[in-house]
């Protein structure tokens, strides 16, 4: 298995994009996202036929940039992997739900290709500066999306959005170049992963490097308080943009917590984690009951990505190998089920051209479709078993409470606390929207779903049910992986 | 060498002499006799140091006579653009050439 | 032994029924009531004949009915301790629900056919039929708590989607919404409950669970009673919490709020899932967990006073509500009360276990004759067209049958012998008598209460006044043939039910115990019973003044008894007012004006800054010179000072 | 014996040549078809980038004044090429204008005196180079005779630069003074940390800092880059620039490497201020040339913090950045004055809309100022990182600290052009704008550049092959 496939199918779609011309684009932009579905799950397979999964997978390393000891160094193991399939199955999706994108439809698929194709770098590469190269290549895309496809206060919300993440990245840029000012100290600079990894750094040096690779990649794991960007953007984004932001960038954020900064400084993580803990429980619980209030169902299903994304780094920070494992599943989860509520959100605002919860109502009378997959979104995030999001739920609370002492016990207590919550909002808004007497005399007329959202939901709806009911081979995986990780 | 303390005081002198006309005069003319003033200051350095310390070598003095070179091309070319200058704002003060700011 | 892995196909069928009439519902309708009758008539048989064959064939072994693992997958694992495995587990209580669950279910299924005649979701209902009873039969087979958590998950999500079926409805809505989310609130206990348990259990699997907890001097057993938090052991803070979530599930007090509401619901969900089967589901968990529970007696004790309290103060409120699913649903909350407070007062051993088995036996029976009642009053109210008392009346003589199978059911709630609720309840007071002489007053009354208001509710719908039809029901009395047989068989089973000896089956350490009626606690029971139905005909055999004269001689307490104590107001204060004004609210603001306006300030701030500073650039050549001088002196000064 | 030296000085020696032959041009046939003069001029201009490929002389000449060796050949050729580019970029506005025979001739009197200034081993050679590329400049400045703005800013630039100068000749003469050579070699040998050779390398960087235009010694920048023609404001951003860091570089490392202790913690202030300041006031800029001339400023401060390092991965980092600032500023600055040309046009505000009228142009103008900000794919991502690897790996952490945050606040600016061209509407935005094939080639050059550079590895290595630390 090459893995370098898993860049250059995409690169070659975007070089394809630029060369057909105007509606074809959409179709090179299917093409290329089924052909690297379709490489991803090779991937996957292979990998789950390896033997020996102590070490990363299908590693390859070419020198680059030999003077600064930047190689382009690649290789997976069972977190990335399992965030390759999410991409691709996000990235199809995204393709098909935006199959009627009139307005620069040629642009509008490059920029979310793009934005793809820097997800499937930043997960397999290995190196830092890699990794960082692929993370940065997002920025362009998701600005774009958002200012020229977006609604509102588009301009607003994608400045505000790519700002706050440039701000977190900035602060990952200065925790991977303290690295390199420590291994250089140490004898020979470095960006490996691997690498870094041996290093001994002391106790002041740990401390001051980890929060800032943690915080750098919280802010794109909407962390709370750096959530903010989430709930402008999702509002203004489109559909695919809402999708790609939610469903993939954010798990960026996640996996480079726990892939770099917990990682390589596992000893700072053990000291900071009690913070991390107590900003995880608030962003749950905090994120939980602002959705509560909002009426606008886009926002709302952004603060309640805010509460989800909670949970991975709550998994994150209680340091135990379930509650990791738990973190990882909660991103996969997590990152399908909101471009489901993304992608069927966008459905309805197409037909009803409000996504004001209390604006509409009956909708399930006319839109059965659309209207059943918008209640197994919801059910999925309010953890309803037989879905993904009940999977990843349990097993961080299960991982978390492992921990013997009251503070991760009552951190636990607090953080299942907002499956009541999420409940609420998510029936209030099924309530409100679905069911009920149809409010306005327009609606009864309205389309159900046509062929590419029909499949568009249905993938996603297919990982989230497979996720749902056979985790134990993901999640084998995975634990497998965290326990060489973490030793 | 207390000769060449005495004359580098003065030469010191002149280059603040001539930094503070330029910077409190008004007139670019002025401005430019300013500059006049501190470079000089530099050349009496040379002179000075060529003579007292290194006298076995003219280095300065060379360096002198291309300062001087120079400094009449760069007064001709700003004395030029000042003659510009006057034509579009009627005035060579140069509280008045302010329309680029901020 | 005999292999028993043909039971998975009693899961495995309604779940395919549910999935094809789910996803290709729309394209026969017809078909799919016939198919989930069928697919549930399957079912019952094989419950059936796996009853047979655990209890006469295989029977005990070392005098103890054999706990058997007919199916054992593992789903998920955390740690090597702690796992999900997806099993089914065959003993004495699980093998009875089983045939509870088909029972009812498989007559639920085969009454909508009639019931449901003509909707337009009709195939969306029968496939919400077809997942709730997967559901229902997963929980009860479970053998790990998790796989009970998330069937117990799967059934809230069926009720919730099944009470608000009738999703144009406001009410409706709001219904499912309330069911969902109190019950909800309590699995929040479950879910706590089970991280505890099997924190210090270190597993998650039932048995082994059992196993470890029976273990007096294992160090496992000693660690969760040594474990304590504000004073109290962790054992008992995980059994109180998951019985926290048992309470939701079955409408204890105070999760009881959603139960009436629930009956917005279409009326055969009702009986099957508001009645007979759903929510004794938090009676099953105790009774699963039994073992473990009775090594605790403080949990046990909140389970009985719990359990004791409801069951009173629900049939306070039955007797003041008019309208019937209503009354019903309430008499529900108090019979599962009984089911409580029988587990509260059992010991494990034996004798003692008396309660444990009454429990279960009344659960048995009370899913037969509640099932009969809530079909006979969706007959009444498929006739009628509302659930009013008031609109009812002097209905026997249009629906004969269904008035003798509603009085039929009425006898046996009442506790009249020899029908099957005389049996279970007679067990139950005296369980209770032999262990607390309070729970058994309040049983008695209770009991008493119970006959008043089910003869007020019978005599309200059959007799009390001539029937006047409102409106077009004039033409045909009864229902189709497919809404009377289902209520024909369930007559039968109410009246014979209690002849089976339960005791012998079934029991809290696997023995089997004798039975006998003790006269002095039966006797009681019958005279309470009698006295509640002597004054019901009293007062509502014909119209008359004598209610209304009673009710307002009580005055507040009827009324507050009508508004149900106020309970739900009190809820939607701390939920509408409290959380949601006061900390809702509050957060969404903090989030825009004080989280999203520090992001927003740190702009402002450099923006301010950058104009601010506009002025150094002042377009000047002297200025200019003049930084540059400055700069040029600092520099230096930087230099030749080492600064 | 001759023939050496004219390889030692192959660049100095043909643009002298161009030069002659322009001024003869214009002694004897005034009439000579405008085309043809700008193609010798182009065609001349290649034939200097191209000598640079032929052999690799090392050696120096006038006793030590004038060195060559690989390094200096590749910076020489470095400009050079951002002068052919440039000279192509302004083809068309030359057409137009009566003097271009003039400007080629005071471009060329520049280029060659950054060509001395380069290859000076003597700070008297150095001094010469120095105003040789900085007079002629000034009045090139103002060569848009007819634009009040343009003779402010040459104005400005002229003064600015004399008050530099003398400051820098009064630096020299003390570094003279104690030292007692201009030769960089005794200089350095003889360097003592007495207050008064400090004193003359502070004031020698303050003539430095002036030429980058670092902050504060920038002020002119601004207001000459916006008075000025398109074309001159390109060359003083990139070739001036790039020329005073290339030797800055040299004489910092060479000369003053021994003292780093010294002037590393005024450098670092220098870069920190530079790029703060720089990033402040562009984002509040209108105008397109002067918002790029504060780009350019935040830029040069992001490259004082690879010379702060002062090692060799810095030095190659440096020249390595300014490489892609070449092509991402060329590139900027060639779509501003293709619309300026045009329409006359250079607020930012008159962009508005310019997607959907010349949506090539908002994309290669999109794609340079995304270089600028050093957002992937393109080649300013990895100038960037290199810039602040080097600083990374002698641990100037808090500098880098700032840099990376200063990044967030020039990505705001950027963007916000970007947003003006794609996103913004407009009632009367500019119309479509055919461009001249020649400032086609530049920008096509300039986009292939951006994106390549990054990823070939071959041109870091080469370019850290041929540089030095301290």
């Amino acid at each position: 298995m090459n893995l370098s496939l898993l860049i250059a199918i995409p690169t070659l779609t975007l070089i394809s994009i630029l060369f057909v011309n105007g509606k074809m684009a959409r179709v090179a932009a299917l093409a290329g996202s089924f052909v690297q579905l379709g490489t991803a799950l090779f991937m996957l397979f292979s990998y789950m036929n390896l033997n020996d999964v102590s070490h990363l997978a299908f590693e390859e390393s070419h020198v680059w940039f030999a003077q600064w000891n930047i190689n382009y160094h690649i290789g997976v193991d069972a977190i990335s992997i399992a965030m390759i399939m999410l991409t691709s199955v996000v990235l199809v999706a995204g393709v098909l739900v935006s199959w009627n994108i009139e307005d620069k439809t040629k642009e509008f698929f490059f920029l979310l290709v793009m934005l793809a194709t820097g997800a499937f770098g930043f997960f397999i590469s290995v190196d830092l500066f890699v990794q960082f190269f692929f993370f940065e290549l997002a920025v362009i895309p998701k600005f774009l999306l958002i200012a020229i496809w977006g609604s509102g206060r588009k301009e607003y919300s994608a400045m505000k959005l790519v700002l706050m993440l440039m701000g977190g990245s900035s602060l990952v840029l200065i925790g991977i170049l303290g690295f390199y000012y420590y291994s250089a100290e140490a004898g020979t600079p470095s960006f490996d992963l691997q690498t870094l990894s041996q290093l001994s750094l002391s106790h002041e040096q740990q401390m001051w490097l980890f929060p800032l690779l943690f915080s750098g990649f919280a802010v794109l794991s909407a962390m709370f308080p750096f959530h903010t960007w989430a709930p402008d953007g999702h509002s203004s984004a489109p559909t695919a943009a809402s999708m790609f932001l939610a469903g993939i960038s954010m798990k960026l954020g996640g996996y480079g917590c726990l892939r770099v900064a917990v990682f390589l400084l596992p000893h700072a993580a053990r000291e900071y984690s009690p913070y991390i803990i107590v900003l995880a429980c608030i962003g749950i619980l905090y994120g939980a009951f602002v959705t509560l209030k909002q009426t606008d169902i886009k926002l709302m299903n952004a603060y309640s990505s805010v509460s989800h994304c909670g949970f991975v780094i709550l998994g994150i920070a209680m340091f135990t190998k379930t509650a990791m494992v738990g973190a990882v599943l909660q991103m996969i989860s997590h990152g399908v089920m909101t471009a489901l509520f993304f992608a069927v959100i966008g459905m309805i605002y197409q037909r009803t051209h409000t996504r004001m919860g209390d604006e509409m109502g009956g909708l399930l009378k006319v839109m059965p479709f659309l209207s059943t997959v918008f209640i197994v979104a919801g059910l999925t995030s309010l953890g309803l078993p037989g879905f993904s999001g009940f999977v990843a739920e349990m097993t961080v609370f299960v991982g978390s409470f492992q921990n013997e002492d009251m503070f991760h016990r009552f951190a636990t207590i607090f953080a299942t606390a907002s499956i009541v919550v999420t409940a609420v909002y998510i029936l209030r808004a099924v309530g409100i929207s679905l069911w009920g007497p149809i409010k306005k005399k327009e609606y009864e007329s309205l389309p159900d779903a046509s062929w590419n959202e029909k499949l568009a939901a249905g993938i996603l709806v297919l990982s989230i049910v497979i996720m749902g009911t056979m985790p134990l081979w993901l999640s084998d995986m995975i634990s497998k992986t965290t326990e060489t990780l973490f030793p | 060498m207390g000769d060449m303390k005495f004359i580098l005081a003065i030469s010191f002198a002149l280059f603040f002499i001539g930094a503070y006309g330029f910077l409190t005069r008004r007139n670019m003319i002025t401005m430019l006799m300013a500059v006049e003033l501190m470079l000089n200051a530099v050349n009496i350095n040379f002179v000075v140091f060529n003579k007292y310390l290194y006298a076995d070598k003219m280095d300065g003095l060379f360096f002198t006579i291309f300062i001087i070179t120079i400094a009449a091309a760069e007064a001709a070319v700003a004395i030029a653009i000042i003659i510009n200058l006057y034509r579009k704002f009627k005035s060579i003060d140069e509280n008045d050439i302010d329309t680029l700011r901020w | 032994m005999v292999n028993y892995s043909y039971i998975s196909f009693v899961l495995i069928i309604p779940l395919v029924v549910f999935l094809i009439t789910g996803l290709f519902g729309k394209k026969m309708p017809g078909l799919s009531g016939i198919l989930g009758a069928l697919g549930m008539l399957g079912a019952a048989c094989l419950s059936y004949f796996v009853a047979y064959q655990y209890f006469l064939v295989d029977g005990r072994v070392d005098g103890i009915y054999p706990t058997v693992m007919a199916f054992k997958q593992t789903w998920l694992q955390f740690t090597p301790s702690l796992k999900i495995d997806i099993g089914i587990i065959l003993d004495p209580i699980a093998v009875m629900m089983l045939v509870v669950v088909t029972t009812v279910s498989f007559m639920v299924h085969l009454y909508s056919i009639g019931y449901m005649h003509g909707e337009e979701r009709y195939a969306t209902y029968y496939s919400f039929l077809s997942l709730f009873s997967f559901s229902m039969l997963g929980l009860v087979v479970s053998s790990n708590i998790f796989q009970m958590y998330m069937f117990w998950e799967l059934v809230g999500v069926s009720s919730f989607l099944l009470v608000g079926f009738y999703f144009t409805k406001p009410s409706a809505v709001a219904a499912a919404k309330k069911a969902f989310i109190v019950t909800r609130f309590a699995d929040l206990g479950f879910l706590a409950g089970i991280l505890i348990l099997s924190f210090y259990s270190e597993s998650l699997d039932f048995q082994t669970i059992i196993h470890n907890m029976m273990d007096y001097n294992g160090t496992i057993f000693l660690n969760a009673n040594a474990a304590s938090f504000m004073g109290v052991s962790a054992l008992t803070w995980a059994l109180c919490l998951i019985f926290i979530g048992g309470a939701g599930k079955s409408a204890m007090f105070p999760f009881h709020i959603w139960l009436p509401d629930a009956m917005e619901g279409p009326t055969p969900v009702s009986a099957l899932i508001h009645a007979a089967t759903m929510v004794v589901a938090g009676v099953f968990l105790v009774a699963r967990l039994f073992p473990v529970y009775s090594q605790v007696p403080a949990a046990l004790d909140v389970v009985m006073y719990v359990g004791a309290f409801s069951a009173f103060f629900a049939a306070i409120i039955a007797c003041t509500q008019t309208d019937i699913k209503r009354v019903l649903a309430y008499s529900t909350m108090s019979q599962i009360g009984y089911m409580m407070f029988a587990l509260g007062v059992s010991g494990y051993w034996g004798e003692e276990g008396l309660g444990f088995t009454a429990s279960m036996f009344h659960l048995f029976t009370h899913a037969m004759f509640k099932a009969l009642l809530f079909l006979g009053a969706g007959a009444v109210i498929h006739y009628v067209h509302s659930n009013e008392m008031g609109d009812m009346g002097g209905l026997w003589k249009k629906m004969p049958i269904t008035h003798i199978v509603f009085f039929i059911a009425c006898l046996a709630i009442s506790g009249v012998p020899p029908l099957s609720g005389f049996f279970s309840k007679e067990e139950i007071l005296t369980a209770a008598y032999q262990h607390n002489k309070i729970v058994y007053a309040v049983g008695l009354l209770t009991a008493c209460l119970t006959a008043f208001y089910m003869f007020r509710l019978f005599l309200m719908i059959f007799w009390n006044k001539e029937y006047k039809a409102h409106g077009r029901t004039e033409h045909h009395g009864e229902a189709p043939m497919t809404m009377k047989l289902p209520l024909l068989i369930l007559a039968i089973a109410t009246i014979f039910a209690g002849i089976i000896p339960f005791s012998m089956y079934v029991s809290a350490d696997g023995t089997a115990v004798e039975s006998h009626i003790h006269l002095r606690e039966a006797s009681m029971a019958v005279a309470a019973g009698a006295i509640g139905i002597f004054s019901a005909f009293f007062l509502y055999l014909k119209k008359n003044e004598r209610p209304e004269m009673i009710s307002s001689a009580f005055g507040a307490l009827y009324r507050t008894a009508y508004k149900k104590f106020y309970v739900d107001e009190l809820y939607l204060f701390v939920t509408k007012n409290m959380i949601f004004n006061f900390i809702a609210v509050p957060a969404a603001w903090i989030d825009r004006n004080v989280v999203d306006g520090m992001m927003d300030l740190i702009a402002a701030v450099t923006e301010n800054l950058s104009d601010s500073i506009k002025s150094i650039q002042s377009g000047k050549i002297s200025s200019y010179v003049m930084w540059f001088f400055v700069g040029a002196i600092l520099l230096s000064m930087m230099i030749v000072y080492a600064l | 014996m001759i023939l050496d030296y004219l390889s030692l000085m192959r660049f100095e020696v043909l643009a002298l040549g161009a030069v002659i032959l322009l001024l003869l041009i214009k002694v004897f046939s005034e009439k000579m078809n405008i085309s043809a003069i700008l193609g010798f001029v182009n065609f001349s201009l290649l034939v200097i980038l191209g000598a640079s490929f032929i052999g690799r002389p090392h050696g120096s000449m006038f006793g030590g004044m004038f060195l060559n060796d690989g390094t200096l050949m590749l910076e020489k050729s470095i400009i050079t090429f951002a002068t052919l580019l440039i000279s192509l970029q302004a083809n068309n506005w030359l057409k137009n204008h009566s003097s271009y025979l003039e400007f080629y001739l005071l471009l060329f009197s520049v280029l060659i005196g950054m060509y001395f200034m380069i290859s000076s081993g003597n700070f008297l050679m150095f001094y010469l180079g120095l105003e040789m590329a900085t007079i002629p400049l000034a009045a090139l400045a103002a060569f848009d005779f007819n634009r009040i703005r343009s003779a402010e800013g040459a104005g400005k630039m002229i003064l600015s630069s004399a008050f530099s100068s003398a400051i820098l000749l009064f630096g020299l003469s003390l570094l003279y003074g104690t030292t007692g050579s201009l030769d960089f070699g005794t200089v350095s040998r003889n360097f003592t940390s007495g207050s008064l050779s400090l004193l003359g390398l502070s004031f020698l960087l303050v003539g430095f800092a002036f030429k980058i235009s670092a902050v504060p010694f920038h002020f002119w920048t601004a207001d000459t880059y916006e008075g000025s023609p398109v074309a001159i404001a390109t060359f003083l951003s990139v070739v001036s620039k790039g020329a005073a860091f290339f030797i800055f570089i040299t004489i910092l490392y060479k000369v003053f490497g021994a003292v780093y202790e010294k002037w590393i913690h005024a450098l670092t202030l220098l870069s920190a201020i530079t790029m703060t300041i720089g990033n402040l006031f562009a984002m509040r800029q209108l105008n397109i040339k002067r918002f790029l001339a504060f780009s350019s400023i935040t830029q040069a401060g992001y490259i004082l913090i690879a010379v702060a390092s002062g090692t060799k991965e810095g030095m190659a980092s440096i020249i390595y950045f300014l490489l892609i600032y070449i092509f991402s500023n060329v590139g900027a600055f060639t779509v501003v004055s293709i619309i300026c040309d045009k329409t006359g046009k250079d607020d930012i505000d008159d962009y508005k809309g310019l997607y959907k009228t010349n949506p090539k142009l908002s994309i290669a103008m999109m794609i340079a100022l995304l270089s600028l900000a050093g957002v992937p794919p393109t080649a300013g991502f990895f100038g960037k990182l290199f810039l602040l690897t080097s600083g990374a790996s002698k641990g100037l952490i808090v500098l880098l600290v700032i840099a990376s945050l200063n990044m967030v606040i020039s990505l705001y600016y950027y963007l916000k052009v970007v947003k003006v061209m794609f996103v913004d509407k407009n009632e009367n935005p500019i119309e479509n704008i055919s461009s001249h094939i020649s400032a086609k080639i530049v920008l096509i050059i300039c986009l292939i550049g951006i994106l390549s550079i990054g990823f070939i590895n071959c041109i870091f290595e080469y370019i850290h092959a041929l540089s030095f630390g301290i």
